[in-house]
């Protein structure tokens, strides 16, 4: 137990085994994805009231799900990299940002090119909807601090303070615009609530959420093997691997 | 098969526009998103190479450092 | 001479790479009371980054150890001088938050620096050397025996250089310790100790 | 040396100090009251004047003038410091940074968030809101904006050391802002509306207290890896 | 050492300068941008989520946030080159200081006016603005923030000099941004109720003309009042 | 020798108070082609004060008259230096817009102030010396004939101070000026003038 601990924060071992993990991930995860996308695309049934828009579902959930679980996951890392000074967890930590980003913008983009044939409109001003913006908003400030930083130790214990604040304020935010928007607008707009999923959807539905929970840890692996390449470029082992790989 | 036909296929209803529009922009962004840490790591790499080999023929710490490493 | 006493700060086998660049390895260095210390080096080698080191505010990206066993008292390339507050009000509310606050004993320390009579002057219509000196004032007020000072004599003029060296050697002499950076040599008649920061010794 | 005494008259010097280097320009102080008296004065600008829609608007514009008030001058808080040196001081000093960094924060609030409390009502009746509202506007702006003042510090305190990182405090704490905002808006609404005040006050209440008991270590953390970076 | 050619590659350089050191930082850049979509997303929470009337207030808000925006960014556009020593050496320059200035403003009006005028319709749709009034609104916002970034600039060399002169420039400019706000709000306005746009970008681009032909004069007179304060 | 070949800057009967003091008056000077003229007097005497009434900096506020004949280079205290910069785009990109812009020719200043291998880095990473030596380039890009500089030997190492005063001499020996502020005396062999302010002189 306490030699895999000591193996995480030894940066080799870790590009290492991501890298072979990336090699069977990656394409098992394409492969659901392809076929969780054609699936609901061209072999479901249209919904009764949406028709064909609402084949977007099947982007549209997954990558909002997926986004709101990377930034627990982002957030976890910042804790873990903050009180225990692992460098595993800051790189991890650096690594959800923009992976977690892309998947809430296009959790946002697909929402609003729904709305469009939906609600006639691209963008209401839902609860749900404002804090997936505000989910954005957290992701590039995290993005935005780090870059902004030249000493990258500095930059990872500055994203682990903001996530780790973000932790404490994330359900105050939710709650808070939770309310704000049943103090203003009567719901007006419902996801939850009646649509009883059919099974026929529920299936390539969850499929797909699978698949971007694949999509997302490989392309966190990727982004973290980069992640170490480029802290490590002064030590041995990368040189080696520089030489050596053609 | 749903659709009866590849061109019901490409409308949907008149829904198809924004349908394959969103299928587009997210396999975009999710291949990018793919795509951007196997070619920093490749780049990563590349400049270390040149790096390696400009040292390898000065021999100085000096003209690494002037190679902007 | 540096062991017979306890060291109020030392370093072991601190190592530092900055921009690519090694700056120093291995260095290893303790300042016991009485000592006055000058780290030399050219434009770029590192003494800045090793003072930093040393006074805690570079907690991180060098390696080896430095232990502080006494307060220490920093003064560091930028004078820390509102320039809209007066000479007396910048030392009665420094935020370093050690030293005398007293008013008799600033304007003491204040004449002390040579700035008698602009007490009340805001700081930004002091001259450069007159704003670097109110902060020299605080060598005068700061009960810290480790004086940690990263080029004290800039802009300061010849009479003011000789009497900050003169007040080093008083200081050293009552058990206190100063280490500091300077590119000109200390005139002064009392044993002055140096660490040389060079390219060519680290390579 | 960190004793209690000794520990909060350094308190009091470090907030003197803060007020003063406020104080000493005047223009300074009346900075975000002027920024209040010229955004109420556009708002009716670039909205047309009709009255009922202003007094309908009043306590979401009079709230979001506060915020971005707070906002600018929390961006400027370490930053001076920083440059010329004090702030490494201030962390080398015995004193428990803690304490110094509460001083700092109050002495923010006391210069945006009390004044800009103090003054509303005066724009408050320029938007022809009525008084009945005022004692929900005057106690939200107060309790919000020390919650800002807060959340607005950590923000501060993690972008100092940058060398042209601009605004990205922006995007940093308008996030946190939301809640604030929201409450506080509220507050207001709900008194024009005749419901009762106290549920929104005691929620920034108790957001305020949860900010003051943690928000200096996260602002001494940011301060320590700025002054690093 | 003035002739024309020379003087224009060195127009050239400083513009190549003050956008290399914008862009240097992409934080620095996108700000304004950040800052604009944040602020579009408090009016919202501020002022309720109902969409008709978002969409009768969105000429306004779009058109005071872009005001917000260039106030603030003009505010720094001389400050470090004032702190650094940077502008003495463009005062002693033997350039013709008009050319130089115009680079400055030029700089300021591509990274603040330009950028969000090309962003601003994303924003207008979140804001339910319709589809016809998004050429009227990019096109006052190009004009206008034009018009902005040289009063802005001019408040901002008259007040560089000044230790924690802060927000001063606000109070000096903002009367001169007023008509623009009108006759760039009542654009969008107009082509939202259906009126011709032209005389009001007619007018726009007046100002403009206006404010670049004399714009400089006020500007470098300012800068050398400035520098010997 | 001073009044040999026509003088590049000449002021006379300056007067300047400031805060109350009258810093100096009566002050009369001319500085001819091949001159190295130092402005000598303690901290707070008017150095800088004179030497941005002679630049042009200062334009109001002073009596007297001061005429410039040729273009003319000012350093201050403040080194014009961009940390977001590099050290090239540094100079090629100088708002003083003199001298030469060329990156050979910059480069080859860069390397005559010790900074070979430094080109591309941001000035914001360089050391306190090597910051003030991006400045001190200039020198060696400039056409003008004469130079106004104020403490140039600020936190320069001991050889770095030694290369800038043999170029002092090479620029008089070639027909150009200097006056320059410093509180260390030039150790060339080169005849130096020297303007002293000493405030018994003005009282
Ligand atoms: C920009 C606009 C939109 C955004 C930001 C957005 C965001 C979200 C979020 C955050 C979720 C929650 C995922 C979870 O439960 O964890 C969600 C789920 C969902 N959204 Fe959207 N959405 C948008 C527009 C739409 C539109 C126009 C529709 C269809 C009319 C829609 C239909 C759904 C459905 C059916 C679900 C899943 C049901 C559920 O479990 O809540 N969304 N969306
Ligand atoms: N803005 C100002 N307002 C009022 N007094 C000023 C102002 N600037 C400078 N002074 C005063 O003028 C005097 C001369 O200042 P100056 O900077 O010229 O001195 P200096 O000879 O360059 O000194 P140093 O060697 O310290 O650089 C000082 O006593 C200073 O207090
Ligand atoms: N933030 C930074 N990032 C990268 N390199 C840096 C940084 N700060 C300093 N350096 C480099 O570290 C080296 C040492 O800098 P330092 O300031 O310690 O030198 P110094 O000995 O104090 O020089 P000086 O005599 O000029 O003050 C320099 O070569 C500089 O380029
Ligand atoms: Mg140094
Ligand atoms: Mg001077």
């Amino acid at each position: 137990m306490w030699s895999f601990f000591h193996k995480l924060g030894s940066p080799p071992w870790l590009y290492r085994i991501a890298g072979v993990l990336l090699r069977w991930l990656l394409p098992v995860s394409l492969l659901a994805l392809g076929t969780g996308l054609i699936w609901g695309l061209l072999f479901t049934a249209p919904d009764f009231r949406q028709g064909n828009s609402y084949r977007i579902i099947y982007i549209h959930v997954p990558a909002a799900v997926v986004a709101l679980a990377g930034y627990y996951v982002m957030a976890l890392a910042g804790a873990v990299s903050l009180i225990w000074k692992m460098k595993v967890a800051d790189i991890a930590m650096k690594a959800t940002a923009p992976v977690g980003a892309a998947l809430t913008f296009i959790a946002l983009v697909t929402g609003s090119i729904w709305g469009k044939p939906t609600w006639g409109t691209w963008w209401v001003w839902d609860a749900r909807i404002t804090s997936m913006l505000i989910l954005l908003f957290l992701y590039l400030g995290v993005i935005a601090l780090y870059e902004a930083y030249d000493n990258k130790a500095a930059a990872g214990r500055a994203c682990a303070v903001l996530s780790l604040v973000g932790t404490v304020n994330i359900p105050i935010i939710y709650k808070s615009v939770d309310w704000w928007y049943s103090l203003h607008q009567p719901a007006s707009i419902k996801f939850t609530g009646e649509s009883t999923i059919d099974p026929t959807m529920l299936y390539p539905l969850l499929l797909s959420i699978i698949a971007f929970y694949g999509v997302f840890t490989c392309a966190l692996l990727g982004n973290m093997r980069a992640e170490i390449l480029a802290r490590e470029t002064r030590t041995g082992w990368v040189r080696r691997l520089a030489g050596g790989e053609v | 098969m749903y659709f009866d036909s590849f061109k019901a296929m490409l409308v949907m209803d008149g829904h198809g526009a924004y349908v394959w529009a969103a299928y587009g922009l997210t396999l975009l962004v999710l291949s990018l998103v793919l795509a951007a840490p196997g070619r920093r790591r490749r780049r990563l790499l590349r400049e270390l190479r040149g790096e390696l080999r400009r040292q390898a023929r000065h021999g100085t710490k000096e003209a690494a450092y002037a190679s902007g490493s | 001479m540096s062991t017979a006493a306890k060291p109020l700060l030392s370093a072991s086998e601190l190592a530092l790479e900055r921009g690519g660049r090694q700056l120093f390895s291995g260095l290893t260095l303790a300042v016991a009371p009485g000592q006055l210390v000058q780290v030399e080096g050219a434009n770029g080698a590192g003494k800045t980054s090793l003072l930093r080191i040393l006074a805690g505010l570079s907690r991180y990206g060098f390696e080896g150890r430095v232990t502080r066993s006494a307060p220490l008292l920093f003064l560091g390339h930028h004078p820390a001088v509102k320039g809209l507050l007066t000479a007396r009000e910048n030392l009665r509310w420094h935020p370093a938050g050690e030293g005398s606050h007293d008013d008799v004993a600033i304007d003491a320390a204040l004449a002390s620096v040579g700035l008698y009579g602009y007490e009340d002057v805001p700081a930004h219509s002091l001259s450069a050397g007159q704003h670097r000196r109110v902060n020299l004032a605080r060598l005068y007020l700061s009960p810290s025996p480790l004086w940690l000072l990263d080029e004290p004599f800039t802009a300061i003029d010849r009479d003011g250089v000789a009497a900050l060296q003169a007040l080093f050697v008083a200081h050293a002499e009552r058990g206190g310790a100063v280490l500091f950076t300077s590119h000109q040599p200390l005139a002064v008649s009392y044993r002055v100790d140096s660490v040389l920061l060079r390219p060519e010794h680290i390579a | 040396m960190s004793a209690a005494p000794g520990a909060l008259a350094f308190v009091g010097r470090l907030l003197r100090r803060q007020l003063t280097l406020a104080l000493r320009r005047p223009v300074a102080v009346l900075n975000p009251l002027l920024f209040f008296a010229m955004v109420v004065a556009l708002f009716p600008l670039g909205l047309g004047p009709a009255p009922d829609r202003l007094a309908a608007f009043a306590p979401g514009i009079l709230w979001i003038i506060a915020l971005l008030a707070n906002l600018l001058s929390a961006e400027m808080l370490f930053r001076s410091d920083f440059e010329d040196g004090s702030l490494e001081q201030l962390l080398l000093s015995p004193q428990p940074l803690y304490l110094s960094v509460l001083a700092y924060v109050l002495a923010h609030w006391l210069l945006t968030g009390v004044l800009l409390a103090a003054i509303a009502p005066l724009f408050a009746v320029m938007l022809n809101l009525p008084v009945a509202a005022l004692p929900a506007l005057v106690g939200s702006l107060l309790l919000g904006t020390g919650v800002l003042s807060f959340v607005g510090s950590i923000g501060a305190s993690l972008t100092v050391g940058l060398r042209r990182g601009g605004m990205l405090i922006a995007l940093l704490v308008l996030p946190f802002y939301m809640p604030v905002l929201i409450f506080g808006a509220g507050a207001v609404e709900g008194a024009l509306a005749g419901l009762p005040v106290a549920p929104y006050l005691a929620i920034l209440g108790a957001l305020f207290s949860f900010a003051a008991a943690l928000g200096p270590f996260a602002i001494g953390a940011g301060l320590r890896i700025s002054i690093d970076a």
